[in-house]
């Protein structure tokens, strides 16, 4: 056990904070919505690396490890950048995983930054991927479609959705231009890494957010006087913000666990991975809820950060999976050898 | 034991949903979604011409009898509907506390117009320095021949850009905390005030105002010098019924509607899924607690008892279990829940997503959940501060 | 809308609280552990007419309406009175409601005094009723068994069930001496109908005990005092409280209206039941917590009454549904046009 | 980062599986949950002989080397057996405490018989009247020539009744409230002190301790007259890894036993429904983090780092996980979670049952849940007091 990043994992965390200490301060993510996009700093994160870092270096990629790719999006989630870090990694992973001709050429074309590549992370019904996350800036989508894995090109109408997160989301149709990439059980066992990944990810992004969010909290409840005092002082805020910041550091632990165990404890990666998204999605929302709450009515005008924390928090986990649905993704996971009885709606069962 | 709203509760509820009918057209609430502004002349006008707005006021004031829990059946469905009511409550608001701290002349100059809905009156209580303590406010007013001349700002004044006149707590003394304070009903056309916009998360539109010599005359303080902190009571006493039972009703027949409507997998419809029935079955519950909480503390305020702990629960328990279900039911839309109103697809037109901004700030103003909660142990419970 | 209870409900509320605070203080309730049963007590109620009252006149009772039944049931839920009221009550007024002659005679015994009558809340599985309420100290149990109603005499052996909340539950098995009372629709009907009376008397109860358990904690923390002060004064125990308190007034004017609207709305009866009882369990739950966490070390010691109220507050509402259960209950009822897809297992569907 | 226990780890966790296997025999569990006591002589004497008492002592008093982190996988392996070894963890805690404040002399009597089993010492810090404020004891030891007189009571002395020594935090001066107290190692078996049993709902027993004139020289003064304030910091500090997540996984464990067996009406396990696996999810994931948090506090003691707020967060949420995820399982098994332990039909024996009961007084003892919070904000986040 030791939860301590190595040198070198500190220095990635150093160099991506500066960089959007920089580039993605509060009022360039201002800036960026409604689309949620800012395709100069896209440029500056692809042209780092963002993208190469997440696949092999036999695929022409850099190696990282997924708990390397973690601390990037904790990074990523601390100051909101709007830019699709995950999406292009998770896509690009699982491209590579593919190894047919196509899918290395896609990959080939996304790594020298000519194509920004996502993929749905829910299967298209009735010929239509819907709420793709970057969906509304990619090139080209992944998208798995009755059991086969395709390739879409977005095309010019990006059909973008206007949503609580300013996330550049798009409803895609598939036109003829799709090309099937793989079809059968290896490409359904390939996208569901990739939706595990892509949940590993936004846990950290979730446990960025939440912790930023437990920072601008009690920076204003010290600063902010109420009553003669400092509104930190009072118990019905103090004790809240203890509790968030104890679940900050356990969804934070639990994450990077996921990750570590990717490589390390593959039998329980996905387990794991569901288990983080799910916990650091309530932590997320209850640490935002609970500062915008403190900053009375401050927090619900658009002059104050929080609101950005708290819309992002609660959007960036909906284009995936309810946090009782990732309990029971885990429990698929956790329990596979017993199929479930009456798999719900809209979840993602693997069982 | 009676639960039922009665016949006379019947009737007004008939009346006010066939006045909504009428003049709540989707063109008016559209615009009202847009602007983020809750209030409009003409629908005021109507609502006078209906006879709804004389609800409630003594007959001599051209009013028309209506007990209290009849008043909260009004508010019920003109709240669920999301009617542009907000310049009207503030303006009652304010008249009622004129009824009674005011003198003469102010009653027979406010109240009649008030009651017509000519004047719109909004609020200057809190400050960017003081939130929930009140009585800390340091816009001062400076005595100056017949009258005083107002420096300072004031905080969340929804409508000021629009009001007539702004009731406006100020300090005029240094004596105490709370004897300092004295409360004056300002004339908002004046080049000493400015409004100027604060963009809310649910699209509400509200201001932060500047007072700069802003003027007003001695005929126009109300109650006492160094006797606001009383009238504010008065009139923040008077608002027995708040509450957010019908914005839950709101949302709940946005998600069943949904529920009804939205297919899974399997392309049966999602309200025979277990799981979202044991949602919904919760949030209607809290929205039934919510109503009944609301209700008797009209029915108290009815029987001239003053619900001292009773109107905060109802205010504590539905604000924050509509905070709770709209947080629940957007998980249950799946990520649909994500599209907002202008999104072609958003289920319901984007409700639930509106509901979870719009919950925000029902915790908060008003008295936030911690200061409802610190009343009830004191008042109500008799713990010690 | 009038939340003011009538003279004459106030009368048997101030009647029921004067023989329960003589009858039935912590002491009592104490000594009856771990049965959970007075039979002294019993005699006093039944001789009062505990059971009569809850039967029509035409059957030979007192015709008091549901709402009074709810009144009792709360002041019974305030003192624990460990005798069985609500079960008693609820199977007279299902053998009233079969009208058949061997029904008749079961209830005449049961307004005599002669037979103390339950009732199980889960239809019986493989021959045996469990988990029946007051099944330890009855004399019959009226029983839903594959469809048919069964009365069932306990006989001497009354597998009794060490539980949770000293309840004098048993398993009962459906030995040759049941006989059937009705069968088909009309006997499924009935007994739907004495669940919801189950679940709204049983909500009456726990709001009994979370009134009680407020009050206990109330007067707990405002005597007790640490770092100088009394611990009420925190706002970490006065805010809890608050919460509480407002919660059980709620569940209160919930309960009271599923009782109202059993003669005025009866289309309404049964959702309103079923929330009744999920909301005040889920209340008395909360309440007998926070109360007994409040009480510090004391509260988990046998000598201080609040752990009475907390394991009192679990049993009752476990051996009919849980929360999540009822809820799902009410509404099935709410939405009874729309048929359930997957009905939960062990839970009362009644679509 | 690593997230493994390491190969000492695992050899650790199996060595002490191995071990309980053999020891903890069923009439030895049945005996601890029929008479309350956590603790057994010759399970002790048996831990001492396995090795398993000295690890993490230093080796100059007879021990094992094992740092923190391993001992937090000892601790974890006992606690989700249910071993009974509270004895040996205040026996060990003092000994600890004795180590830093103590003399030659003190160390030379108590440590190594510490380390071998063969003491028992019992905790006498909080009072009747005082919970969490144990600064407030008012029990009281006056100077009389070598000895010292003691008169008072305290509360949930544990094992009191079986106990050699308390470790005693006494009153001897009126200074200071903090400044006032000195603590000592008080032998139990004289008149002067009487243990009353005191019946828990989890079943376990534990004490009040009267002190009448009872007697301790002056020798057994541990620290400074006046010093006991920091001595029983210096006690509480060595509790690292204080937490409930391997009490989790007994919890959950015992839920998934009931799952996988007990079947619906459908005749399909229970774990086949969304609903169960949802809240085997939810409990699977929160014992995790759990765990987690504690061996993150535990691996930077290791490194010499004094988890200030890090104790307090492991303490924290596992003591309130723990009370969640027995209520929710509790109801999960519906009516049958309702049956005792010596209830033949007992899901698992009645361990949810017993869970439930069992996880009341962990958000109390070591310090409540409030004091925790309490110290996160001040210590963790710098919020002011």
């Amino acid at each position: 056990m030791d939860v301590a990043p190595s040198d070198e994992q500190r220095r990635l965390v150093e160099s991506f904070t500066a960089l959007f200490g920089d580039a993605s301060p509060p009022s360039r993510v201002r800036a960026a919505e409604p689309l949620g996009f800012d395709p100069a700093l896209w440029e500056t994160v692809r042209s780092a690396g963002i993208v190469a870092m997440a696949v092999g270096e036999a695929d022409g990629g850099w190696g990282a490890e997924p708990l390397d790719l973690a601390l990037v999006a904790e990074v990523q989630g601390r100051f909101l950048a709007p830019v699709p870090i995950v999406e292009a990694q998770v896509a690009a992973r699982l491209l590579a995983r593919l190894r047919t001709p196509r899918a290395a050429s896609a990959l080939a074309a996304a790594l020298a930054g000519e194509r920004t590549v996502t993929m749905a992370v829910h299967p298209s019904r009735e010929g239509v991927a819907r709420l793709v996350p970057a969906g509304a800036v990619a090139d080209d989508v992944l998208v798995m479609d009755g059991g086969r894995l395709l390739l879409v090109p977005s095309g010019g109408d990006h059909g973008q959705v206007e949503n609580l997160g300013a996330m550049p989301l798009a409803d895609l149709r598939l036109g003829p231009d799709a090309e099937v990439l793989a079809d059968g059980p290896g490409a359904e066992a390939a996208y569901e890494t990739a939706l595990d990944e892509f949940l590993l990810l936004t846990a950290a992004a979730q446990v960025g957010i939440a912790a930023r969010a437990v920072e601008i909290g009690v920076g204003y409840v010290k600063q902010r006087r109420a009553f003669g005092v400092p509104i930190g002082s009072f118990q019905s805020i103090g004790h809240a913000l203890a509790d968030s910041a104890t679940a900050v550091d356990g969804a934070r632990l639990l994450t990077y666990e996921a990750a570590w165990a990717h490589g390390t404890e593959p039998g329980r990666f996905a387990e794991l991975a569901a288990m983080a998204f799910a916990f650091a999605t309530e932590t997320a929302r209850e640490a935002t809820y609970r500062s915008l709450h403190f900053h009375g009515g401050y927090g619900f005008t658009d002059e104050y950060d929080i609101q950005l924390y708290y819309r992002r928090a609660r959007a960036w986990a909906a284009v995936c999976l309810e946090p009782r649905a990732a309990y029971r993704r885990a429990a698929d996971h956790r329990y596979s050898a017993v199929r479930t009885a009456a798999p719900m709606e809209e979840q993602w069962t693997s069982a | 034991m009676d639960f039922g709203i009665g016949e006379r509760g019947q009737a007004l509820r008939a009346e006010v949903r066939a006045f909504l009918k009428e003049h709540l057209t989707d063109e008016l609430a559209e615009r009202c979604h847009r602007t983020g502004v809750a209030h409009d002349d003409a629908f005021v006008r109507a609502m006078h011409e209906a006879g709804l707005l004389a609800l409630g006021w003594p007959e001599e004031w051209g009013g028309r009898p209506c007990d209290p829990l009849g008043l909260s059946v009004v508010e019920e469905e003109l709240s669920k509907a999301e009617a542009p009511t907000y310049g009207v409550s503030t303006t009652h608001m304010v008249a009622r506390a004129i009824l009674r701290c005011g003198n003469d002349r102010q009653r027979a100059e406010i109240i009649p117009r008030a009651v017509r809905g000519e004047i719109l009156i909004v609020l200057g209580f809190t400050e960017p320095e003081c939130g929930s303590d009140l009585a800390a406010a340091r816009t001062r007013a400076v005595r100056d021949g017949d009258e005083w001349v107002i420096n300072g700002s004031k905080m969340f004044t929804t409508n000021a850009h629009i009001g007539d006149y702004v009731f406006l707590l100020a300090r005029t003394g240094t004596t105490s905390k709370h004897e300092g304070l004295t409360v004056f009903l300002v004339p908002a056309d004046q080049p000493g005030i400015e409004a100027q916009a604060v963009r809310t998360i649910s699209g509400e539109r509200t201001n932060i105002t500047y007072y700069r010599d802003a003027r007003v005359h001695d005929d126009w303080r109300i109650g006492d010098v160094g006797g606001g902190w009383r009238v504010l009571g008065e009139a923040l006493q008077e608002e027995h019924s708040v509450g957010f039972g019908a914005s839950m009703l709101r949302l709940l027949e946005a998600a069943e509607g949904w529920a009804r409507t939205a297919r899974g997998n399997s392309g049966r419809p999602r309200i025979t899924d277990p799981d979202v029935r044991e949602r919904l079955g919760r949030c209607a519950a809290e929205a039934e607690v919510s109503l009944l909480l609301q209700r008797r503390a009209a029915a108290m305020a009815g029987q001239g008892v003053v619900p001292v702990a009773e109107g905060p629960m109802a205010k504590l328990f539905s604000s924050e279990a509509l905070t709770r279900a709209a947080e629940d039911l957007f998980d249950l839309l799946g990520p649909d829940a994500l599209r907002g109103h202008l999104s072609p697809g958003a289920p319901e037109g984007g409700r639930v997503e509106h509901a979870l901004r719009f919950s925000l700030g029902t915790t908060i103003y008003g008295g936030t959940s911690e200061i409802q909660r610190g009343i009830i142990a004191r008042r109500g419970l008799g713990l010690p501060r």
